[in-house]
């Protein structure tokens, strides 16, 4: 995918959400943190390296190839993280990100169906859905 | 490439673009047509047809391995759901008193003819 | 034995957590084993500052997958942290189980959630691993809401106030969050691991050959942002009076004690460990924002009727001064600020605890409806003041030592404005909180009502034992200091050579 | 020749989408976005199946079945609350 | 024992006696003031004890080991000035404790009364005998404490309030200052003790050329100035009056407040010599002096005058502790040491006396008193001695060190000459000239004149024994004193001025030396002061007038008007700074998010956006990105909250098509079973929320608003952009090792899943744990709503 | 318990379609695990007539007479409506009707509604409370009764056929 | 109340739903799955029921206690990671067997997988959970 049209998304994304969130209506709050919510995991999805195709589940057909990728850290001798070899291509799309992704949306699912729940009770406690007036603790 | 991969290709193929082609006249009735029911009949049938119709293709392509009874899975699933829905769906918007269009004839289900569209 | 602990500290009260849900209603039972669980998390913890203080650095590869997969260390800063949440959070356990109310919290989530809370804490000074410290927030965070809920006998807050509170605290922490998020993504973006001592090294790399990408000065500055927010730091600080004086006194004394710490723990470990380079741009900044949050949380404090809202204030005045002494950034300093931030824990979190049951025990929250307890519950008073004595800076509690090695460090190392305003705000600090001491416990006694009646509604042996043991913390690192003092200086060293920290994470064998 | 289908095919289905898209922004009642949405599901499940008819990768088609089986559940939970004003 | 173990002992067993006081209590019965009493015994025999050895001009010393780290250690120094302030706490202490055994009532809470007396006086050793700062400043504070408490000893009353927290807030408020300042002498000296230091003329030499030397000086005299209530500080004095009367006799009169001197002596040898220490010190002592020596006149309290009086005679000492030149540091050291012992042997005997006055006459007010003579003759004639020292009468002590302090002030004049030569003298015979009015007042408006009978009680007589005997003997001892001076110089004045002025001493005082200057300046200040007593009410009434109708003129008005107003206006503050609605406090943190974003663009060297970015688009991205960015402004724009909720559903199913499209089937299945979750908890939401509000956004908030919007998504753009150009060479991902070790190392295929519940399981952990908190938190939420119905 | 059984067996072989892999051992599998969910959510199922095995094999031709049917109904259905819809202008007489119908099963009714609505230019709006009335939705109603004859000939027949 | 037709899908429905959730969950290591996304499907299907048969109906057949089965899921996570301990290894720390099993074959046995299941009755627990009090609210 075009990075830079992804980018110009989260980064839309970002701006209409937060646009959202600086309204006075409730819901609206909460849709806005949920579109904050798509932009950060796009952000985090976007992140990986790039450069694979296929989806990162190895199937019979996609035989193991060796590809002498180092592993072990060996500090003393500058040996910090997998060592590429030169030539070597990322068959699959970087998973690392997908499982971080999948951690974050999972998490803003929690986070938001509580903040959901939590914007009922805001109504019924203060009998408007306008945040602007949600203001007993002031001062 | 022998004849019978050569008439299963084209005709997954075939199954394929039909479906999509289906599919995307659906669509369009979507955006033609001019009530929400009227749009269901679109959405629901041709929907329903373009997506079985890439089923099969796949079925066709792959045989029966688990890629085709995932896809002739995914072909019932959306045959028995899709109904439903669509049931659910124009009950809710008859009860929810979304009017028939104004081109309608008759309505036999309840007196909410040619209402005010704009209702929400 | 000493290898597990890390996780241990964490695993524990997740897995206990679930072990109370099955537990419902049988009190007794949940009392003695939380207190159990409480004590053994204590007990390992002290086990593990000891042996870390011993024998250096613990890592503790999970699942054994070494910077692969995730990992807990736990270096001095780490495990004195988790110290500090363990004895808090173990006493104020002790308090719940007789503050809380019965029905609707204690045989409800409370048990759960507190667990979990602790969990999310340790979680939060163990890891070793940038994500892995998002999670840990959003489980300190979630819990903390459930928490705030609940209800407690001397806990006079409307349920209009604790949702309202809520509300804005968790939509300020989403978006917080979010930030915390986009800034992990895009140092995984340019470093390609998560690993913090893996990402330090690198960045290290990148700084040493010249080629250190911009925006990782961006990323370093938004998480200031994430731990800012944590930490209450002005303008970041809004929520904090709303929210802490909504929960219920052993909440609050574990938001306000611990919770509120996480944010300069964050600052310490990020900041020093993998933007060692940046602290040339963060130092500056937090040093501003921490005198203006200083000055706000005690002028505002001043004005408040409402107990536990000037507590909060307070609060956030004196995480000021913590974050003062980051700002500074010596190396005194920054042991100062470690040595302000256990003293105001152990002080704020006594106080805390003490306000809930001077709220019962008075029955209201208006301080101006209070007086005369010192005839009714003495201990009360008596605790009530160290805690004032201990916030204000006065000897010999450990708020004097503390407060004495921030104004020390920073005149050493030449702030000498910033120590001057720090200064002026704590004599505000003594006068607020030594008004509001008479004013709650000298005077007479307000309401019509008998001494009987308050009398009756003095802190039971069980919170009386909590409360004792926090004031034994608070005099006793007042009386004697030195092995707190000695810790700091230890964490400051390992703070600002992160050498050893990085060796032992990535000198491990991965399977 | 996979990709070139595969672009075609896309476009297509993208080009699908945009009816669907239009009835959620525009409406006019509030059925007729809900249809636009139970559409937009369907149009996405006909684009699992190209994925993985041009991929022949099965994995697209677990996503398929999924979407098929729960956007159902949406629409009915919706429709329930437009008919009835309750969900449970 | 050794001498250490004496001081250290002396400090410390006021402090365990008084821990172990409730212990005892039951045992102790009526007795408990004696058992005080003892304690103080104990400590004054243990420092007398050790008075032969400082009195030979020797210095005790020692520490225990307390903070290695900062190497301060619990360090004690006895020398003269600390012996002697040693035995006046201790001495004084004893008197104190003995005449409260007559005192206080037995109804009173007399173990807390006790105890926090047995705690001052230990703070109050402690402090004289500290060596090191810090230690000094933390005994300091203690004895602010214990003064507090004392204050406010009768604790519902709220005049006790009032001075309590006034002098808390001025003592120990003033210490922090005082604080910095010893900090600051430690970053010039590179030390906090100060014994050594005071042994050090190269670091003292250092330290008066330091361009800090007058911060530091001006912070220390704060904390001295605020202890000893002198300049604008001494307002805190009247108040502290509130006490029991043996308290304001023992803290506010004899010990405490002089702490502020001893703590001039104890640096005297580090600062003075300076043009900044005489007119700081001595230019506070005048002013104070001559202001409350004066104030005094309006006082009608007897308790009010003494207070007064004790602000005006501790001025004395600050002047005379400031008047040094470089030629001569030192000139009025030894008037002022004498006159510091002198002064606590008097004043405490009037503050006894008024104690005995107000416990017979159930009054304190003046006007009410009078002609008492006949009726306590005992108690007269003590009142009478030490009032007449206080003037200056021979052959009292006080005539002694009020002789010195005028030769002192004329020797100061004549040093600096010009306009001084008569000023300094002439301001100090104007406090004398005070001294004696208010002294005669005190006399006269109790004992002599007309016995008042509508105020008084019917039978009035002198007190118990207890009452008197404390009372006499410190009579007897400026009777003493003032006869036979040469003991009390060489034993303690002496040695005490040794350890100011850090040399070899002799002094000689006597009773008569002839008729010198001062005599006549005596003289003179007798006949001025009859002149003045005459008009003393009538200057009182017209102070009266005057702060009637200039209320600013009292420092008191600004005291309150700060501390009332501070209330209200942190109460406005507050409210400007919390207004209660969540967005301000959005706002602020999207903005500094902003701000932050912003600062490393200054940085920037080479591109803010990176060069090579590509807009090659391929159409179908185009359109699903296009959608979705639709899709969020349809949620953003569509009012109602259905549907902007099938807005915000599309929009996740576009999400999702993004992971697909990027090859994500697990993150795909995810992210649209999370939104049907979230829709389905949406409706159920909405079920319970009637849509009654609609927001109109008026166009300031639009374009303020749209800004701000449009400011936070350009950060993350840049941000985003930057970040879009993948992992800086030569790291690599970690994803490599999961790919190429899922299937040996974990046995899974799906590499994503193999990160979840494998490699990264912990975070799995974490993330199911905040999905149980969820649940939690959502049922706390529901059931905290269902309560209260 | 036998009702229970039949099902079990008839999700053995759904299990082996979500699974993606037609095999005896899975579909052993599928049928056991099927059983054991099943106990729990029996209570759905109490109100539905016992089916007996055999009767169930005996239908399996008239229920691929049904799907053949079905299938050609759609294909034609859909074929309609797109000409409708690829029509510049859109010339429909669209209304619901009511039609009677004789299925009296809820698997009957269910599965008639949803042919219905798979079927070319009709859409099952809704089953009237006594169960014997559906309302129609036709988009383009020449003749209603001619609907109602062809629904009646066309799919319930199929329906009752195969599914009462 | 909803109509037969929507009943009867339902009850069709939902045991595929739940089948399919279970297969997810079993097939989520090697394929797209796990205990999440089996988790959320059961959910899904459990909440169809809810919203087509509606909750008091449910409440009649019976009162399910989801917090216990969440609770349960995060003691079989959390025991996954203590049985490694057992073993004198690493929290969390995996192992996979391959078991040849007569008739069926090889078949991998993954410690991981006993951790997905914990998962699984976290998710379909938790959401449940929030469904059902939320739903139950007056
Ligand atoms: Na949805
Ligand atoms: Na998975």
């Amino acid at each position: 995918m075009n990075n830079t049209l992804l980018s110009i998304t989260i980064a839309l994304l970002f701006g209409i959400g937060t646009f959202m969130i600086l309204r006075k209506d409730i819901i609206k709050i909460v849709l806005g943190m949920t579109i904050l919510s798509h932009s950060a995991n796009l952000l985090i999805f976007s992140s990986g390296i790039t450069g694979g195709k296929t989806v990162p589940i190895i199937t019979e057909e996609i035989a193991q190839h060796t590809t002498g990728i180092i592993f072990t850290d060996d500090l003393v001798n500058g040996i910090l993280a997998p060592i590429v070899p030169e030539g070597t291509e990322m068959l699959f799309v970087d998973p690392m990100v997908q499982a971080l992704t999948l951690t974050a949306i999972v998490i803003s699912l929690a986070t938001t169906s509580f903040l959901l729940i939590l914007s009922y009770r805001v109504y019924k406690e203060h009998n408007t859905t306008d945040v602007s007036k949600v203001r007993r603790l002031r001062g | 490439m022998t004849d019978y991969e050569m008439i299963r290709n084209i005709l997954s193929f075939s199954f394929f673009a039909g479906g999509m082609i289906f599919l995307f006249l659906g669509m369009l009735g979507l955006l033609r047509l001019p009530d929400v029911y009227n749009r269901l009949h679109a959405t629901t049938k041709i929907g329903i047809l373009g997506a079985f119709g890439v089923m099969l293709g796949i079925v066709m392509k792959v045989g029966f391995n688990s890629m085709g009874i995932k896809a002739i899975t995914v072909g019932m699933f959306l045959m028995l759901t899709a109904p439903m829905a669509a049931h659910m769906m124009s009950r809710a918007a008859h009860r929810h008193g979304v009017g028939l269009c104004k081109e309608s004839i008759v309505d036999e289900y309840g007196q909410s003819y040619y209402k005010d569209q704009e209702k929400e | 034995m000493y290898h597990n602990i890390p996780i241990l500290l964490v695993a524990v009260p997740i897995f206990f957590a679930a072990i109370t849900v099955f537990l419902r209603s049988r009190f007794k039972l949940q009392k003695a084993l939380n207190t159990t669980v409480f004590a053994g998390l204590f007990i390992m913890s002290l086990a593990l500052l000891l042996h870390v203080w011993e024998n250096g650095i613990v890592v503790y590869e999970v699942g054994e997958w070494g910077k692969y997969g995730i990992i807990l260390v736990a270096d001095l800063l780490g495990s004195g942290m988790v110290v500090l949440s363990s004895f808090i959070s173990m006493m104020a356990m002790i308090y719940g189980q007789d503050y809380m109310d019965k029905e609707t919290a204690l045989d409800t989530t409370f048990f759960p959630l507190f667990n979990i809370m602790v969990a999310g804490l340790n979680g939060i000074f163990l890891t070793g691993d940038l994500f892995n410290l998002f999670v840990f927030f959003e489980v300190l965070v979630m819990a903390s809401c459930g928490l705030i809920v609940l209800t407690g006998r001397g806990d006079h807050t409307p349920m209009l106030y604790k949702i309202e509170a809520i509300f804005k605290y968790l939509v300020l922490n989403m978006f917080s969050i979010i930030v915390m998020l986009t800034a992990i993504a895009s140092l995984y973006a340019t470093v390609g691991t998560l690993n913090m001592a893996d990402i330090s090294v690198k960045l290290a790399q990148l700084s040493a050959a010249g080629t250190m990408p911009w925006h990782v000065y961006m990323i370093a500055l938004m998480f200031i942002v994430v731990f800012g927010y944590k930490a209450a730091m002005f303008p970041l600080h809004f929520w904090l009076a709303d929210v802490h004086p909504s929960a219920p006194a052993p909440i609050h004394a574990m938001l306000s004690g611990m919770v509120i710490k996480v944010g300069i723990y964050g600052i310490l470990r990020i900041h020093y460990l993998i933007f060692p380079d940046v602290l040339f741009l963060t130092r500056p900044i937090i040093l501003i924002l921490s005198l203006v949050t200083i000055g706000v949380g005690a002028a505002s404090a001043i004005g408040q009727y409402d107990l536990k809202r000037m507590l909060a204030y307070s609060s956030v005045s004196q995480i000021g001064y913590v974050l003062l002494g980051v700002g500074m950034g010596s190396v005194y300093t920054t042991t100062a600020a470690l040595m302000y931030l256990v003293n105001h824990a152990m002080a704020k979190s006594m106080l805390f605890l003490a306000t809930g049951e001077t709220l019962y025990h008075a029955g209201t929250k208006d301080i101006r409806k209070m007086g005369g307890f010192i005839r009714t519950s003495p201990f009360l008073a008596t605790i009530f003041l160290m805690g004032s004595m201990s916030i204000a800076g006065l000897p010999p509690m450990g708020g004097f030592i503390a407060k004495f090695v921030v104004f020390d460090s920073g005149l050493e190392a030449g702030f000498y404005a910033p120590v001057a305003i720090a200064l002026l705000f704590a004599i505000f600090t003594l006068f607020y909180l030594f008004r509001t001491w008479m004013t709650i416990f000298w005077g007479e006694l307000k309401e019509p009502e008998n001494e009987s009646d308050f009398i009756a509604r003095s802190p039971t042996p069980q919170i009386k034992v909590a409360l004792a043991l926090l004031a034994v913390a608070v005099i006793f690192f007042g009386v004697y200091p030195e092995p707190l003092f000695a810790l700091a200086s230890e964490i400051t060293a390992q703070l600002f050579d992160p050498q050893p920290y990085i060796d032992a994470v990535l000198g491990g064998q991965v399977r | 020749m996979n990709i070139g289908i595969l672009q075609v095919a896309m476009v297509f289905m993208a080009l699908a989408m945009i009816p669907c898209m239009y009835r959620i922004l525009v409406g006019p009642t509030i059925l007729d976005r809900v249809v636009g949405l139970d559409a937009m599901t369907t149009v996405m499940v006909v684009m699992l199946g190209v994925y993985s008819f041009v991929h022949e990768s099965v994995f697209f088609l677990d996503v398929a079945l999924v979407l098929s089986i729960i956007s159902f559940l949406g629409t009915v939970a919706i429709s329930k609350y437009l008919d009835e004003g309750v969900v449970f | 024992m050794d001498n250490f173990t004496a001081i250290a002992l002396a400090v410390f067993l006021p402090f365990a006696l008084a821990f172990v006081l409730p212990l005892v209590e039951k045992l102790l019965k009526g007795y408990i003031g004696w058992y005080a009493f003892s304690v103080a015994l104990l400590s004054f025999g243990l420092i007398a004890w050790v008075l032969p050895v400082i009195s030979d001009g020797d210095t005790i010393q020692g520490s225990i080991r307390w903070l290695p780290s900062l190497s301060i250690d619990l360090s004690f120094y006895a020398d003269g000035l600390s012996t002697m302030f040693g035995l006046i706490v201790s001495g004084i202490g004893m008197m104190i404790l003995w005449y409260s055994n007559g005192y206080m009532s037995k109804k009173e809470d007399l173990p807390r009364y006790y105890q926090q007396l047995l705690f001052f006086m230990g703070a109050m050793l402690g402090m004289v005998f500290s060596a090191n700062t810090l230690q000094l400043f933390i005994f300091w504070e203690l004895t602010s404490i214990t003064s507090f408490m004392l204050i406010g000893y009768w604790r519902n009353k709220p005049a006790s309030i009032y001075g309590a927290t006034k002098s808390l807030l001025l003592t120990a408020g003033g210490g922090l200052f005082m604080l910095a300042g010893f900090i600051l002498l430690r970053s010039i000296t590179g030390s906090f003790e100060l014994a050594t230091l005071l042994h050090d003329p190269a670091a003292i030499a250092s330290l008066k050329t330091d361009p800090l030397f007058l911060t530091t000086l001006i912070l220390i005299i704060i904390g001295a100035a605020a202890k000893s209530a002198q300049g604008p500080f001494y307002i805190w004095l009247p108040n502290a009056m509130e006490a029991p009367t043996p308290v304001s006799g023992f803290l506010h009169s004899a010990t405490m407040v002089k702490a502020g001197i001893y703590l001039l002596a104890r640096i005297h040898p580090l600062f003075s010599g300076t043009e900044a220490w005489f007119i700081i010190v001595s230019g506070l002592g005048i002013f104070t002096m001559l202001l409350a020596g004066f104030l005094a006149f309006r006082q009608t309290d007897i308790k009010a005058i003494l207070a007064y009086s004790t602000i005006s005679q501790l001025a004395y000492m600050f002047t005379m502790y400031g008047y040094t030149t470089y030629h001569e540091p030192g000139i009025g050291v030894a008037a002022a040491t004498f006159h510091l012992l002198n002064h606590a042997t008097f004043k405490a005997c009037l503050f006894l006396v008024a104690g005995i006055v107000a416990h017979e006459a159930a009054t304190r007010d003046i006007r009410k008193l009078g002609g008492l003579r006949k009726e306590m003759p005992i108690t007269f004639i003590i009142a009478t001695i030490a009032a007449l020292s206080m003037i200056g009468i021979p052959p009292l002590n006080g005539f002694l060190s009020k002789e010195m302090f005028y030769e002192t002030s004329l020797e100061m004049g004549h040093l600096l000459g010009g306009v001084f030569t008569y000023l300094i003298p002439a301001a100090a015979l104007l406090g004398g000239v005070f001294t004696f009015a208010y002294s005669v007042k005190f006399i006269d408006g109790i004992f002599l004149g007309e016995r008042k009978k509508e105020h008084l009680p019917e039978h009035i007589h002198d007190p118990s024994f207890n009452m008197l005997a404390p009372a006499g003997l410190l009579a007897g001892l400026v009777v003493l004193i003032g006869l036979f001076p040469s003991v009390a110089v060489h034993y303690l004045i002496e040695p005490a001025t040794e350890g100011i002025l850090l040399e070899n001493v002799d002094l000689h005082v006597k009773l008569w030396h002839g008729f010198t200057t001062p005599l006549i300046m005596t003289i003179i200040t007798l006949i001025l002061g009859i002149l003045v007593y005459t008009k003393y009410d009538d200057i009182g009434e017209r102070q009266d007038k005057m702060n009637v109708r200039y209320p600013w003129l009292s420092i008191n008005y600004f005291y309150d008007m700060i501390v009332d107003g501070a209330k209200n206006k942190s109460s406005v503050f507050a409210a400007f700074m919390q207004p209660g609605p969540v967005k301000p406090y959005l706002v602020s943190l999207i903005v500094l998010f902003i701000v932050l974003g912003a600062i490393p663009t200054f940085f920037v060297t080479a591109t803010l956006i990176p060069a090579n970015l590509n807009f090659n688009i391929p159409l179908y991205e185009g359109i699903i990105l296009g959608l979705v960015i639709i899709s969020a402004i349809a949620t953003a724009v569509l009012r109602k909250y259905l549907q902007a909720v099938i807005a915000v559903s599309a929009l996740g199913y576009l999400v999702s098509l993004i992971y697909i499209y990027l090859q994500a089937p697990d993150l795909a299945i995810t992210q649209i079973l999370v939104e049907t979750l979230f829709t389905i908890i949406f409706v159920l939401v909405i079920v319970k929320i009637p849509q009654t509000f609609k927001e109109t956004i008026s166009t300031p908030v639009m374009i303020k608003d749209l800004t701000i919007s449009a400011a936070v998504a350009l950060t993350v753009l840049v941000l985003s952009l930057n970040v879009n150009q993948g992992i800086v060479a030569p790291f690599e991902s970690l994803s490599y090792y999961f790919i190429e070790n899922s299937v040996s190392l974990a046995a899974g295929h799906n590499i994503v899943n193999v990160i979840l519940v494998d490699f990264r399981a912990y975070d799995t952990l974490g993330e199911i744990v905040v999905l149980c908190l969820a649940a939690f938190g959502v049922s706390n939420l529901i059931k905290s709503g269902v309560e209260r119905k | 318990m036998k009702k229970l059984f039949v099902y079990s067996i008839d999700l053995g072989i759904v299990w082996c379609f979500v699974s993606g892999n037609i095999s005896i051992i899975n579909f052993l599998f599928g049928a056991i695990i099927s059983y054991l969910l099943l106990r729990p959510l029996r209570a759905l199922y109490d109100n539905i007539t016992d089916d007996s095995l055999e009767v169930l094999i005996l239908k399996i031709p008239s229920l691929m007479r049904y799907f053949m049917k079905l299938a050609i109904e759609i294909l034609k259905a859909s074929i309609a409506v797109a000409k409708i819809i690829i029509q510049p202008t859109i010339n429909i007489k669209p209304g619901i009707i009511s039609v009677p119908i004789r299925a009296k099963t809820d698997l009957g009714i269910t599965t008639l509604s949803n042919t219905i609505t798979l079927t070319p230019g009709t859409l099952t709006v809704d089953v009237s409370d006594d169960r014997s009335i559906l309302y129609v939705h036709c988009i383009d109603i020449d003749d209603a009764d001619e609907i109602r004859e062809s629904i009646r000939e066309e799919l319930e027949d199929y329906v009752l056929e195969a599914f009462e | 109340m909803t109509t037969l037709i929507a009943k009867t899908v339902t009850k069709a429905c939902v045991p595929i739903a739940i089948l399919f959730s279970i297969s997810l969950l079993l097939a989520g290591h090697n394929n797209p799955g796990g205990g999440f996304i089996g988790g959320v499907m059961f959910a899904s299907a459990i909440s169809l029921v809810y919203v087509v048969f509606g909750l008091d109906y449910i409440m009649s057949i019976c009162n399910c206690k989801w917090e216990k089965f969440f609770a349960l899921g995060l003691i079989i996570s959390a025991s996954t990671g203590f049985g490694a301990i057992l073993f004198g290894h690493n929290f969390l720390r995996s192992t996979f067997m391959e078991l040849h099993i007569p008739l069926i074959g090889e078949i991998e046995l993954v410690s991981a997988g006993i951790f997905d299941i914990g998962v699984y009755f976290v998710v379909f627990g938790s959401i449940l959970y929030i469904f059902k009090s939320t739903g139950d609210d007056e």
